[in-house]
């Protein structure tokens, strides 16, 4: 019953240019698939009190891309009927209210692609080489440790 | 032996060695720990970030320790802090 | 630090136009939020073996919309930093791979819109009054029913 | 006391009852159950889905047994069939 349905697709974009949700939802739509499960990183305005004006990220994008396609695989492993998969990333400049990551998972129905879509994310805070430097209004900068890395906040846990 | 190596410095490791990148000459086999004393020595800044800290070798991850490393001509190396993308 | 926020929002359209998943998530977008998660429900090509050619919706649309404003209430109760939500639902023809319903939420942190997309979603499907006909290949159709709806299935469980 | 109301007919019950909305005179104090049965008198087909509906009265679900249901003219009851949006 898959007519017209594409081999399950892995897409992964790391991308100067602006992040777009239905660019990303129409990558994974498929003929047999009823769910589409989203989740859209966007930039905070504040961080403990300080004003951010912008982010910036930088990846190291093929180590990035091969850690991502480890993610996919392991989502594939435990969510069978996951379908495509898709994660966006923004790099350079973000500014505030504007998209860093959308993650797109579909799936036949909506559980699978949306406990893929939470563990997508959070895998991808925890072991996918990219950083972001948050620039504040007072013109100082903080780069930022995601509390899911394991390396982050002095030892490895 | 030794062997030439690309090192690749991300984030706040590029800021304290004031660099991206490097071709530098080290020892074909050393333990994680060792490769990182060799970026220390060349850039001694980079001891802020020794406590939180990893290594990628040829795009996989390497913690600091005594896990040993086998280095090929042009082989990459990165310096990988705390992670924030997202 | 909410400069520039506007109160929470509780945004619901329904349509027989086409749906947009960035139409929704630019609705919800707020500055001192970094997280908008979404579901998008499409329409699947099959069931149990049939073709599907469209799927058909009507609403009992003043009900619907008051429905939803409960379930909003019941969200904002649950997960009290939940900043807006948004519910776009298409009626009349909605043809197969296309959005039938979108869910999007903002909040500051993103556990709490992904579990509110879940719960928005499972309840929508338990308590609003919209109904959908499968219309199959055969010409035959069937007016469905979510096994969320309580008095589905032949007696009230 | 007789009044009349408005009743709307959903999805299946629409196709049942051959109509989407009708007015009609019924009684202003009476269970959920007897205006069922009000509807199901005037279109014996209804009786396909009794088992498997709830009626809303002034927008809020009703189950069809012996809870008291007040009317007063102009109210809007609707028959529910099972929900299936999303």
């Amino acid at each position: 019953m898959n007519d017209g349905d594409r081999d399950a697709q892995d897409l992964i974009k790391l991308t100067y240019d602006k992040l777009s949700a239905d660019a990303a939802s129409d990558t994974v739509l498929c003929p047999s698939c009823g769910a589409v499960s989203m989740f859209i990183g966007t930039t905070r305005n504040n961080f403990e009190g300080k004003k951010v004006v912008q982010l910036e990220y930088e990846a190291y994008i093929p180590m990035a891309e091969s850690q991502l396609k480890k993610i996919f695989c392991d989502i594939r492993e435990r969510w069978s009927t996951v379908r495509h998969i898709c994660v966006h990333h923004r790099l350079g400049v973000v500014p505030v209210t504007e998209a860093s990551v959308i993650v797109a998972i579909s799936s036949p129905h909506r559980v699978q692609s949306l406990e893929a879509v939470a563990y997508c994310i959070d895998a991808l805070k925890a072991s996918v080489p990219i950083w972001k430097k948050e620039v504040y209004e007072t013109e100082d900068s903080t780069w930022k440790e995601n509390k899911e890395c394991l390396w982050a906040g002095g030892t490895l846990k | 032996m030794n062997t030439e190596v690309l090192v690749l410095y991300f984030a706040k490791s590029a800021e304290l060695a004031g660099l991206k990148s490097e071709t530098i000459s080290v020892p074909e086999e050393l333990t994680s720990q060792q490769l990182w004393q060799e970026l220390e020595n060349r850039h001694p800044r980079l001891s802020a970030v020794r406590e939180q800290v990893v290594l990628a070798v040829r795009q996989e991850y390497v913690v600091l320790g005594n896990q040993r490393v086998s280095l090929r001509a042009g082989d990459e190396v990165a310096v990988i802090p705390p992670l924030s993308g997202g």
